[in-house]
């Protein structure tokens, strides 16, 4: 039970000063999610623009209550998509979804996750990964809406 | 005998009660498998080892037992999902048995006048029962598949019976009393042309034979852990997700919702939704035992197994006077079942005599009175093999049968 | 220490899993009891036992292997009877767990426009959810007693509540999460003066207090078997014989019925008309030898045990700097869970520094969502003892919450 | 397993030739019981009579379908009721019940059980108790429902 795998320094910083925290206009599309099991929530905001190169996350806003690891991924996770191309931001998630499942087997890469590499100890911790993931999902749930609205900003 | 499992010996060496040496020194013969299967060690043992060190509440505990009874308890989903080449392990739900799962659909599946359920006469009443009420409540009609002489499905309605506005059409795999295999594939084809879902009752299907829910196109398939060397107290409903999501819930509780406010509460998604309350933990975990143990003997060997002692039972059955067989009697049409009547002996006397030399059968209308009705009897014996059944045993019973005759001089 | 069990040594020794050692050499601290408890080997060889040797259907099966089955379901239905005081076994009604039975209830009580049912706040999601779908189904009213800011019922707008027309009132015996004893008979009394029926979930209760069905003058009471030191998959309702023979069925299927023919069905007479399908068997011979168990020990001295190590954890806590503990700070006012808050850390890490220690206790909302709203919270840490809990166990748990504040800071 | 405790001569001899059989007029009530595990069924007649000295229990019919134990049980309780005064009949029934329940620990008493001190052995079935009592059952049920009516023919 190694703990200081599960709350590197990185996460403990994000936990204490999350990044781009609180709602925020304007958005397109709010999510709320909650984990069923421990009561972890998220209501989480998109704001998403089109430009001639593609779709870009201009925002992502959150306000979310939650432990340590699911407060420090919501801060980790606007940092690696706020700014992005949409598919770059969706296959962000991807690889971090593939880091959560991986049973502590799979190797992140720094340049795609950044502080997000952080969590590879959390995967060895099936309780916590769904802690990691909920931000993440609202993420991706909310992005999705918008598109499917066919209308971004 | 071609077609019975080779290592026999070793099979019933796994079942520690085969050795059970009854009243008067008659070592066990068990041929009630139909009702509820033997054990094999292995469930035994996995359920102990959960309860002796691993033992936990599962999802919400986040401490290290809780995460290996939440594993266990998964794990045996993703079991029960592969058994039945589900698409998603999500669509595995665990149910208190075959029974409660039916009433599940029965209760939750939007029916209104107008609408037509369609069922069998060779229904157990488990699958009977939960659609009187639901018609009943809803004000949908009850409608039902006549069975041949030969205790097969009578079709030849089925263009009467299978009219738009049937909603639901729930059927057995395999009967529990008749033996039949019911042409499932054939009957969920049909129903889909006219849009309705299928329920299929895999509880005497899925010890003895391969279920593939995809292979057969249904909508809802269930059975019951008890009778596939699992444990009581844990069954199965598999489900189409869109179908899934689609109901509302069930039982209320916890573990099924998303929030809950005093005013109003939401649900989780499948499978959870449909699993209030602590489940069947121990139960879930002996019956991915149970199941792994099965799938390893091969459900292929299992059913070629069964046709053998099936065959040799009814030809057994044939040689003794004033048997009458109820059901197909072609072993190919049929699974490890056979109920008979023996001319001037009533069931319950047949049963208690055979069980005075340790030979366990069934006797009664086996949660089938509608298919005794069509046969015109109230009652019958029953006799069902399983991976552990010996022809020796067969031979038993049949020698059981002369004995009783001559016990009551008919 | 007073009131602690004498043999707690003895105890100890007859739970298993309290020798299993956690990941870095740390014995099991198991202080996750409200969630589910640990099971004795008494439990576990019972079970085994069955399973080798005794293993059949009930009822339906007329071999020894059957009827010995059978007799040995229906002695833990005595044993449960004996265990509530029911005046009736027949009132025993064996479900899968405490959830089931509180939505039969909730689904077969005949409600309708006008009528109100009374909850309270600190439900557990399994005695909420069946309400509000029940309500909302027939279009009765929902209401519910508050909390006061000690976490117990707030009984000052009682006469509001408790008007005629009221036809049922559902409360907690014990709160799994405040810890708080409610005063069920004094409720039972008001709400039968105004002819509503009162159901009480004992899940908590059961474990720790002797519970007297006719000394609270209860109409329905459930309990859950896997907190009683039995097994998952059972649950207990028991209700009065005149109530439960008015009652429509809830599950249809085999076994639950008189006669059935494909038109219509008739019902057996109670305990059978709640049991459809094949029962938990083995769970129920299970819980049968698990409250021999805790009947033995003797209920009054397992409440003295869970008394004493709650007021001691109750100190421990407060000699813990940011610790606000939820519910009555009286540990004679409560059972053996107490749910609390430690500034600046949030449940779950608490929980998963403590399990690094081998310490197991439960973080979240612990299905009583409106209870920690009511409270401002969102989620808690929740430390649970039952018999086999020790001192020594409660000191571990204080040195660990001294440990995760350093750790984080705080 | 003693079978011949079971099925004692007396038992296979009503089975074969069960006395008062059928359904006959006149009757005040009639019940049908099954028992609900095997499906063993009995239809019932009850005709009572108000006599001075009491209520007397004019004939028994019945149509019965079951094993050997529940027929032969039918015939016996038939021959034992018909004719006596109601009460005396009840308490019959209730001795009957009492050595059905007392798991082969009871002695029955010859001069109220006759020939039904034959189901002794029946008492050690478990299995076999509901079939010796259907018929006894279906009786009472009838006579109390006659009773109830207050109006015996
Ligand atoms: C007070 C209370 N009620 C009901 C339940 C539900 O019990 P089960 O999950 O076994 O149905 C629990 C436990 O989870 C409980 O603590
Ligand atoms: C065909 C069939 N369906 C349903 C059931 C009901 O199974 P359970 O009693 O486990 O719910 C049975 C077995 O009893 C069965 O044979």
């Amino acid at each position: 039970m190694d703990l200081d795998s599960l709350y590197q320094e990185i996460i403990l910083d994000h936990y204490r000063s999350p990044h781009h925290a609180g709602l925020r206009d304007p958005f397109e599309a709010e999510v709320h999610h909650v984990n069923p099991t421990c009561g972890d929530e998220v209501t989480l905001r998109v704001h998403l623009e089109d430009t001639p190169a593609g779709t870009v996350v201009r925002d992502v806003s959150y306000d979310a209550e939650g432990c340590s690891i699911s407060q420090a991924s919501a801060s980790v996770m606007a940092d690696l998509v706020i700014g992005q191309d949409l598919d770059v931001a969706l296959s962000k998630h991807e690889a971090f979804l593939t880091l959560m499942q991986g049973k502590g087997q799979v190797e992140p890469d720094e340049d795609v996750l950044e502080d997000g590499i952080a969590f590879a100890g959390v995967a060895k911790f099936p309780a916590r990964v769904k802690c990691a993931l909920l931000s993440w999902m609202a993420f991706k749930d909310a992005a999705l809406q918008v598109r499917a609205q066919g209308e971004p900003a | 005998m071609n077609g019975l499992l080779p290592d026999l010996d070793v099979i019933r060496k796994d079942f520690p009660i085969l050795e059970r040496v009854l009243d008067g020194g008659h070592r066990l013969v068990y041929l009630d498998s139909a009702n509820t299967s033997q054990k094999p060690q292995v469930v035994i043992d996995a359920m102990v080892d959960h309860l002796e060190r691993h033992n936990a509440n599962i999802s919400r505990a986040m401490h290290q037992l809780g995460a290996e009874s939440t594993e266990a308890f998964e794990a045996a989903r993703d079991t029960v999902a592969r058994f039945l080449n589900a698409p998603s392990r999500d669509e595995v739900i665990f149910t208190k048995n075959a029974t409660e799962a039916l009433n599940l659909v029965a209760r939750t599946f939007p029916l209104g006048p107008g609408d037509r359920v369609v069922i069998t006469e060779m229904e157990h009443h488990s699958n009977i029962v939960p659609w009187q009420l639901a018609t009943e409540r809803s004000g949908a009609e009850l409608r039902w598949f006549g069975l041949t002489d030969d205790g097969e499905l009578d079709l030849s309605n089925i263009d009467e019976l299978l009219v738009p506005g049937t909603k639901v059409v729930a059927l057995t795999w395999v009967s529990n009393m008749l033996g039949t295999i019911n042409p499932v594939a054939e009957i969920a084809r049909r129903a889909h042309e006219i849009g309705a879902v299928v329920v299929l009752d895999a509880s005497q299907a899925a010890p003895q034979l391969p279920v593939d829910v995809q292979a057969v196109d249904a909508d809802f398939v269930v059975f019951t852990g008890h009778k596939v060397t699992g444990p009581t107290g844990i069954g199965v409903l598999w489900g189409k997700a869109e179908l899934l999501n689609a109901l509302p819930p069930f039982l209320g509780g916890g573990e099924m919702i998303a929030t809950v406010t005093m005013e109003k509460s939401t649900w989780a998604p499948i499978p959870s939704k449909f699993e209030a309350g602590t489940p069947p933990i121990t139960e879930a975990i002996g019956l991915g035992a149970a199941i792994e143990y099965i799938s390893h003997v091969g459900l292929d060997a299992i059913h070629a197994h069964e046709q053998a002692i099936t065959g040799y039972l009814l030809e057994g059955l044939a040689t003794v006077g004033g048997v009458r067989v109820l059901g197909p009697l072609d072993a190919s049409k049929r699974g490890g079942a056979v109920a008979f009547e023996l001319a001037g002996v009533h069931p319950h006397d047949i049963a208690q005599l055979l069980d005075s030399r340790g030979i366990a059968v069934r006797a009664g209308h086996h949660c089938a009175k509608p298919a005794h009705k069509r046969f015109g009897v109230q009652a019958s014996t029953r006799a069902s093999s399983y991976l552990y059944t010996t022809p020796a045993e067969i031979d038993a019973l049949i020698d059981g049968l002369e004995y009783t005759k001559n016990y009551f001089k008919v």
